[in-house]
């Protein structure tokens, strides 16, 4: 098939499940039938660019122009890509995830729930795809709102507060601050396409560019740099396959996506590196994992926790970008990967926690480990996948990382990476150790009793898909490569 | 120099009649006095040459206005209530108003010079060519109907829609007979 | 001839103008409604059938007659209805005439388009 | 001395009286409703009269999409002498959305209008929405000054008429009728004395020749005072900051139909004139020079923005929410024409054109509201979302597009403003426009939220409102989302109208040169 | 001559206008408004001869005729308090 | 200032007074019917200030004069006024009426429904109408919005 | 106002001649000031008195609103419809010299008086309509409002 065929094929399947999800609202059998077949083709269509072209860029297939300049345009480059398959893949996992804890957890509004996640994917492989800022941000935009309704799916007042913050801050500053900054690229380089080196480097006096870069940085709020992180910890009220999808596949990862798009192929890291223009935003992602981290620690919602926790490896990929050496970028692209991976792991295993025993304080798990081993086990791999511990998947980023903190000549950032790791370990490892080590009388131990089969086989998956990304980080990087503008 | 004074003193009628209105609180003095004002306007448009706009102005205001005014008071009420809000912002308003006009006038071109672009511009094409091209006596009937024949469908159109708006707004609820008929009944 | 013409049309003129300045006079110095009513009729027929009758005179035999006679016939129809139909009404709605000595009506009566005292019904 | 003077003329075709049919279908169509008197005939007529005139915009957009204007010698006469129609690419756009407007909105009103007001005002309600049709149509399409007066009036009178049928639902409908004619009075006194200064400097009321003979005049005290006129005069129709007072009880009163006309076309059409005459008429040099006057319509749209969003956020009602909003969309675009390049007057032009396609969305869904629901108080409307799916999602497209999410027609205006904000240089300014459409966020959410995530209201009907009033609100609502990503039509067509503008009466003479050159072929 | 007889009506008109504004009652308005439209027809005759047109008498020809119906409306409006015959309304209601 | 400029200008200000007081009726008068009288005496003054506009000193209303046959006899020695702002009042003056009898139309309305036709009393009962709709739905919203 | 004998024959009176002048304003406005909105207006005002003295009935009954309701539109059809018919002819909107295309001036003549005759029928129409339709509703006035 056409590239391009495949292109619009991964677009319009989960668009079109979404239409069928509504159209059979109310057969709930075909309805799932039709999602995951969906899911699949999806997959199997980024699969098939991935085999097809490999880590080159793709021309451009344009759309339609909308300004001038300025088309709804589409190509395939190794990030992108990267985020497609993370995205289209894990959709399958959520998915048959989500079929157990709706129906485990006699959830309403079902058609409704899995629409907008089909319409939430089909969205994030069109910012996946984008070649040009302007398309991003179409997509970017719709991504937000198909998921307000996720977030605000049970309809209590709890649930409606929170999704106000989601949408509050994440349309808020996209449209306040990020419209602003792709605007005034625009007007300043003529043009919004992705190009490798950055389109802005004749473009923008030297004092301005810091400001532009802040209102990208600030703009992309689902990137989650502080101070506009609340939303994340605010979308925890939603059911937790939401949770999974937005803290690892679609959301937050789009937001990442995002901030490394802006870095590479609007600002150019060489052009960032010459001026130190990012050096700011180094430190406030620096700030940004440390304080989130501690924040973490304080938590008892296991779900907050955990938000804090994607927030905090959020700002990894941040800093990867401000960062603005070769190795600290494929890092922070790599990242995407790698958190997705665990992060997902970790809140199926909350999700099937809160499946069998409606629990969700971290203090009301203890003893539960040995009732549920299989998702606890889940648990602790993507656990030490997140702090980074070979032979897991996190601990190539980090180790990426760090070494581009070296080559970038800030040694201090490695240090502010290992404590980041100290504190990971702080926050995560105790809700195994109460889990599986302490004797507590709160959850006796009456025999195996799982969360239903949807609910556990996925995060077990997931957790090996950890394992198997610690072997397979090679290819990855190699297959970042490119977006560093070095010759392989 | 007769005109002149003869406008002035039409002016200060104007002016202080119109000032009574602002201060009388019966409305039918209130009406009655308008009619005057619109029988001194016309005088005063005679002066002024506009001998149509006098008529027109005849028709309307001691024909038609008076007579609505009059059946409005009839339906609704004879006297003002004394205003108890400030004036102070209407004054500032109107002050305001009045000095950009007044400002206006400085550049404006001398009362009755036969030189003002107004003069020059495109009257001597309506006074001198409407003889051949129209043939009527009445200049301004003959812009009236035929040069600017389209303002005047517009002006029948506006009568028209004060026509069906009165009806639209009027229509309804109280009709005369048919409350005669509740009554009976 | 013309002089003579003249000579009338301007005695007629002045004398209406008299008449008008007269019943105008009147209408404010009178002190009640009656008596106003009284002198407005001097102004409304008397003064307006001299001035008419000496613009008439200065014109000549034109349409420009025609036209002045037609408005004065109309003036004598309609003043004189419309004064009765004043008075009729004020009578009506009873408002009598002040009589006997001391006609100083203004201060006894009310200000205003007040209701009248009914004594008359 | 009338010598016998033959007349001669090359015999018209009816491509050649397209100007005039555009008017006159639609003005005819209101006596012969009356005339006939048949209630049955009355909506019949005006649709098909609204379809007409809306083909003949269409075709006046394609023969003046080059840039060049058709002239309409009324009654035969050349203008100074006469009067003009004048079509370029500025006002072929707007007449082409007013028309647009009227065919969507008529289907609509069928049974909006059967449900709010007494049977038998109906014949007499569509002559009167025909005549406000034509008259604002006759307000945009002609060059002369003083017929602008005429034709504006034609549209106010029916206006007022139109609003205080709301009275039948809430007497307050009167009231603030009454008070849009007041001021909508004063307003066009205004602009009498206005275009009245004018006639006194330059003894013309044709708006090209008037343009020509105001070329620098732009110290004259008089003239300056004649702008000032017109634009206030024209600022109390378009319901500029200040001036808006009429404007949040008229469209919260009027009936739904009548509201979503006026709030798509009505302010649009006043806009279009104070941009005739501040860059053709008064030419931007002049306008330049008193550039004091830019910055106070700068500041006043700012605050427009910001107060009038302010506002909305707080109310309690659906409607009136709306009508607040319409006042801060109005100050996006006056903020256009304050910062006065083409980018800018480009920006206003979109927008007039993208919030009137909105606007229709969200009012057409208010009066399906009102049908099923009541009334539009955002307690009467809790849950309606899911009981109309159809009135709710369009709701959901309308809101988006105020705001100015990507892939709606509000987007497209934004953008183009911004972008406005940043070729000028203001970059400050960009972040308060944007920043002000947040405001935009927190009131349309309110009412998603209401729609969607509140139980419903238990007297309210649930089921979906009528085929012919979902269509013409889907028709709107896909005509924002196909405007928001295909945007050829609407961009060329608002910068073909903003060169226009900009290069001021000389741009127009010398395209008309080439135009009459052409035309001589 | 004619200029005369134009001061002469001035005086009267401002005399007339007096007693309108001074009332004290509605008949002494009505009274004065109707001599004030007799003044202003004369008036306006005058004045055509005065500019030496005296060929547009229509208007105060259509005074003539005119001015009488707005005081038959006046009176028509104090006496039964309407535009209309309400005579019979009134006598249903009684 | 010079006296000729004083003369020449005199009547356009006299004519500002006569226009602002009739606005300043508008807008500071509270009955409904005296705003429409305002608005009237406003309008009246803008036409008499457009027909200054066209007077010409020393010259004669715009209609030729005829002899016997109807025939129009051309005179160059007779100035015109100008009879364009002339038509252009006419106009106007019908827009004004129009404008007074829909007006008067709709007091009578409002008349009916508030039984007032002052300001101030309608704004009270608006205002109270506003208070009850505001507790009414404000208070049923106020627990959840 | 039955016993106002007075009134009631200077109003029979008056009504002819008033509709006379009217006639004469409308026909002769070529020639003197006047045309068809005065004409209408004066013609309405005859049957605005008329109502006045001898009462609402019995004017509509001479001039029934149903008329009134069809001349309002008929006058604006008149006066677009001579437009129209220039358009027919093949010149522009309103061109009156199409109406005798060897001799302008008479066209023009022809024009204006079925233009001012559409303005004169429609001013009646409305002017009478506005009447009916305010001199049609009763006063909701106590006596105490006086």
């Amino acid at each position: 098939m056409e590239l391009s065929t495949l292109i619009f094929a991964s677009m319009v399947l989960p668009t079109l499940a979404m239409f069928a999800n509504l159209i059979f609202a109310k057969q709930a059998n075909l309805r799932d039938t039709i999602t995951f077949v969906a899911a699949l083709l999806t997959f199997a269509c980024v699969v098939a660019i991935a085999a097809k072209v490999g880590n080159t860029t793709t021309p451009q297939i344009v759309l339609f122009e909308v300004f001038a300049n300025v088309p709804i345009a589409f190509n395939v480059e190794p990030l992108g890509l990267l985020f497609a398959l993370v995205a289209s893949g894990l959709w399958i996992v959520t998915h048959i995830y989500a079929i157990g804890y709706m129906r485990g957890n006699n959830e309403s509004h079902h058609a409704r729930f899995f629409g907008c996640f089909a319409g939430a994917i089909a969205a994030a492989l069109g910012i996946a795809w984008s070649s040009n800022m302007f398309t991003l941000f179409l997509y970017y935009e719709i991504l937000t709102i198909s998921t307000y309704p996720l977030v605000a799916h049970k309809g209590t007042p709890e649930a409606i507060r929170g999704a106000r913050t989601y949408l509050g801050i994440l349309l808020g500053t996209s449209i306040a601050l990020q419209l602003t900054a792709v605007i005034w690229t625009y007007t300043l380089a003529g043009t919004l396409d992705f190009q490798l080196g950055g389109i802005l480097r004749d473009n923008i006096s030297p004092t301005l560019l810091p400001i532009l870069l802040a209102l990208y940085a600030f703009g992309i709020g689902k990137a989650a740099l502080m101070p506009f992180h609340r939303w994340l910890p605010a979308a925890m009220v939603a059911p937790t396959p939401v949770s999974a999808l937005l803290h690892a596949v679609a959301v937050v990862k789009a937001g990442v996506f995002t901030m490394l798009k802006v870095g590479v192929y609007i600002f150019g890291i060489d052009f960032l590196a010459e001026t130190g223009a990012s050096d700011w935003l180094m430190w406030l992602a620096a700030y940004t994992i440390i304080a989130s981290s501690v924040i973490a620690m304080q938590q008892d919602n296991l779900k907050k926790r955990l938000a804090y926790s994607t927030v905090s490896q959020l700002s990894y990929i941040t800093l990867g970008m401000a960062l603005a050496s070769q190795m600290a970028v494929v890092g922070g692209g790599v990242h995407i990967a790698m958190h997705a991976m665990g992060k997902i792991t970790l809140f199926m295993c909350a999700g099937a926690i809160y499946v069998a025993t409606h629990k969700t304080e971290i203090s009301q798990m203890t003893g539960l480990g040995r009732t549920m081993p299989i998702t606890f086990a889940a648990f602790g791999i993507g656990a030490l996948s997140i702090i980074g511990l070979p032979p897991l998947g996190g601990s190539w980023s980090k180790w990426l990382l760090m070494v581009g903190s070296a080559d970038a000549g800030h040694q201090i950032m490695i240090a502010v990476l290992m404590i980041s790791s100290l504190l990971n370990v702080a926050y995560l490892l105790p809700v195994i150790g109460r889990g599986f080590y302490r004797d507590d009388t709160a959850n006796p131990y009456t025999g195996i009793k799982e969360a239903p089969l949807f609910c556990w086989l996925p995060p077990a998956a997931t957790a090996i898909g950890c394992l198997i990304l610690f072997f397979t980080a090679g290819s990855i990087v190699d297959f970042l490569m490119p977006i560093t503008g070095l010759p392989q | 120099m007769t005109e002149t004074i003869i406008n002035v003193i039409l002016f200060t009628m104007l002016v202080t009649t119109a000032f009574a209105i602002v201060r009388m609180t019966r409305l039918f003095a209130v009406v009655m006095l308008s009619g005057v004002f619109s029988l001194l306007t016309a005088m005063l448009f005679v002066t002024l040459d506009a001998v149509d706009v006098a008529f027109t102005e005849a028709a309307v205001g001691a024909g038609i206005s008076t007579v609505l005014m009059l059946g409005t008071i009839a339906l609704t009420s004879r006297s003002t209530k004394p205003s108890t809000r400030s004036n102070a912002l209407p004054l500032l308003l109107v002050t305001l108003t009045g000095a950009v006009l007044v400002y206006g006038t400085l550049d404006m071109p001398t009362f009755g010079d036969p030189n003002a672009p107004a003069q020059t511009h495109l009257a001597p094409h309506y006074l001198n060519e409407s003889i051949t091209e129209i043939d009527v006596p009445n200049v301004v009937t003959s812009i009236l109907a035929s040069y600017r024949g389209f303002d005047t469908l517009g002006e029948t159109a506006v009568v028209f829609a004060a026509g069906i708006g009165v009806l639209l707004i009027l229509s309804g609820l109280r009709r005369r007979r048919e409350e005669e008929e509740e009554d009976e009944s | 001839m013309t002089l003579l013409i003249d000579i009338l049309s301007w005695a007629c003129i002045i004398g209406g103008s008299f008449f008008m300045v007269v019943s105008a006079i009147g209408i404010v110095r009178f002190p009640d409604f009656w008596s106003r009513l009284h002198a407005a009729s001097v102004g409304d027929s008397g003064g307006m059938i001299l001035l008419i009758a000496g613009m008439c005179l200065q014109s000549g035999l034109t349409l420009i007659t025609v036209k002045l006679i037609a408005i004065g016939i109309f003036l004598f129809i309609t003043g004189p209805t419309a004064t009765h139909a004043v008075a009729n009404a004020a009578l009506v709605t009873g408002w009598r005439p002040k009589t006997g000595k001391g006609l100083i009506a203004e201060e006894n009566i009310p200000y205003g388009d007040a209701k009248p005292t009914r004594q008359g019904r | 001395m009338a010598t016998a003077v033959e007349v001669h003329h090359t015999a018209l075709t009816l491509r050649d009286h397209l100007p005039i049919l555009q008017i006159l279908i639609p003005f005819c169509t209101a006596p012969l409703i009356v005339f006939l008197g048949y209630r049955s005939l009355a909506w019949p007529m005006a649709f098909i009269s609204s379809l007409l005139s809306l083909i003949i915009a269409t075709m006046l957009l394609i023969q003046v999409s080059d840039g060049s204007y058709i002239s309409y010698h009324l009654g035969g006469w050349a203008p100074p002498v006469g009067i003009e129609y004048r079509v370029d690419a500025a006002n072929a756009f707007v007449l082409f959305l007013i028309s647009a407007t009227a065919t969507v909105v008529l289907p609509f009103a069928l049974s909006s209008v059967a449900h709010e007001i007494p049977c038998k005002n109906h014949a007499l309600f569509y002559a009167c929405f025909m005549l406000c049709v034509t008259g604002l149509m006759g307000v945009v399409i002609t060059g002369d000054a003083f017929n602008v007066f005429v034709f504006l009036e034609i549209s106010s009178l029916s206006t007022y008429v139109l609003v205080s049928q709301g009275s039948y639902r809430d007497k307050r409908a009167l009231t603030a009728a009454y008070d849009y004619l007041i001021m909508g009075t004063i307003g066009a006194t205004f602009f009498v004395i206005g275009i009245g200064l004018l006639y006194m400097t330059t003894g013309t009321l044709n708006m090209a020749d008037m343009a020509d003979r105001l070329v620098g005049q732009g110290g004259n005290r008089t003239v300056q005072a004649a702008f000032a006129f017109i634009v206030v005069g024209m600022g109390l129709k378009v319901a500029i900051y200040p001036l808006h007072l009429w404007l949040p009880s008229a469209y919260t009163y009027a009936p739904s139909a009548v509201t979503t006309f006026l709030a798509a076309t009505a302010t649009k059409a006043a806009i279009y004139v104070v941009l005739r005459f501040m860059f053709t008429v008064f030419q931007p040099d002049f306008v330049f020079d008193t550039h004091i006057l830019v910055w106070i319509i700068g500041p006043l749209a700012l605050l427009a923005m910001f107060a009038a969003s302010l506002i909305a956020i707080f109310q309690t009602d659906f409607k009136r929410m709306l009508a607040y909003s319409s006042i801060a969309q109005i100050g996006y675009m006056m903020l256009g024409i304050a910062m006065f390049s083409v980018t800018g007057l480009t920006a206003t032009m979109v927008h007039l054109f993208n919030h009137g396609i909105t606007k229709a969305v969200l009012f057409m869904a208010v009066g399906a509201l009102v049908l099923r629901a009541g009334s539009t108080f955002y307690d009467r409307i809790e849950g309606m979302g899911r009981a109309m799916p159809l009135t709710g999602a369009a709701i959901v497209i309308g809101g988006l597009s105020l705001i100015g999410v990507p892939g709606t027609a509000g987007f497209i205006s934004k953008w183009m403003l911004v972008q406005a904000a940043f070729e000028g240089g203001y970059w400050w300014l960009a972040l308060i426009i944007v920043a002000s459409s947040l405001l935009a966020v927190l009131y349309v959410w309110r009412v998603v939220e209401v729609l969607y995530l509140h139980t419903p209201h238990p007297d309210a009907t649930h089921t979906e409102a009528p085929l012919l009033m979902i269509v013409p609100m889907w028709i709107a609502a896909l005509a924002c989302l196909y405007f928001g990503l295909d945007t050829r039509f609407i961009l060329d067509a608002a910068s073909t109208a903003a060169d226009g503008l900009m290069a001021g009466s000389a741009g127009m003479s010398e395209i008309s040169s080439a135009a009459a050159a052409a035309a001589d072929h | 001559m004619f200029l005369v007889a134009a001061i002469a009506l001035f005086v009267s008109m401002i005399l007339v206008l007096v007693r309108l504004y001074a009332g004290p009652i509605v008949y002494d308005r009505v009274l004065a408004a109707n001599l004030f439209g007799t003044l202003t027809v004369l008036f306006i005759a005058i004045l055509g001869f005065l500019t030496g047109r005296p060929d547009f008498l229509d208007i105060a020809l259509l005074y003539a005729l005119i001015n009488f119906v707005g005081t038959i409306a006046i009176l028509k409006f104090f006496r039964y308090r309407a535009l209309g015959d309400i005579p019979q309304i009134k006598r249903g209601k009684q | 200032m010079t006296l000729e400029f004083f003369l020449g200008h005199v009547n356009y200000w006299l004519f500002i007074v006569l226009m602002m007081t009739g606005f300043y009726i508008v807008v500071s008068r509270g009955n409904y019917v005296k705003k429409i009288v305002g608005l009237n005496i406003f309008q009246v003054a803008v036409f008499m200030l457009y027909i200054s506009i066209g007077k010409v000193t020393g010259g004669t209303a715009p209609i030729f004069p005829t002899n016997s046959q109807g025939k129009i006899k051309i005179d160059p020695e007779i100035v015109y006024s100008n009879p364009l702002p002339h038509v252009l009042i006419l106009t106007a003056i019908v827009v004004g009426i129009a404008t007074t009898s829909l007006g008067l139309a709709l007091i009578i309305r409002i008349r009916e429904e508030y039984d007032t036709i002052e300001e101030d009393d309608i704004l009270e009962i608006e205002a109270a109408m506003a208070q009850a709709e505001n507790d009414e739905h404000g208070s049923a919203m106020g627990g959840r919005a | 106002m039955e016993h106002h004998l007075i009134l009631r024959v200077v109003t029979k009176l008056l009504v002819g001649t008033i509709i006379l002048f009217a006639f004469y304003v409308q026909f002769h406005g070529d020639f003197s000031p006047g045309g068809g909105f005065q004409a209408g207006v004066i013609m309405a005002v005859a049957f605005i008195l008329y109502g006045l003295v001898f009462g609402l009935d019995a004017v509509q009954q001479v001039f029934p609103p149903w008329i009134v309701h069809k001349l309002v539109a008929l006058g604006v059809l008149v006066y677009a419809g001579t437009g129209i018919w220039n358009m027919v002819l093949g010149y522009e909107f309103l061109h009156y010299g199409s109406l005798n295309p060897h001799h302008m001036s008479h066209g023009q003549h022809t024009g204006i008086i079925w233009v001012e005759a559409g303005v004169g029928i429609t001013v009646t129409g409305v002017m009478i309509a506005i009447f009916y339709a305010f001199a049609g509703r009763a006063p909701r006035l106590g006596d105490d409002d006086w």
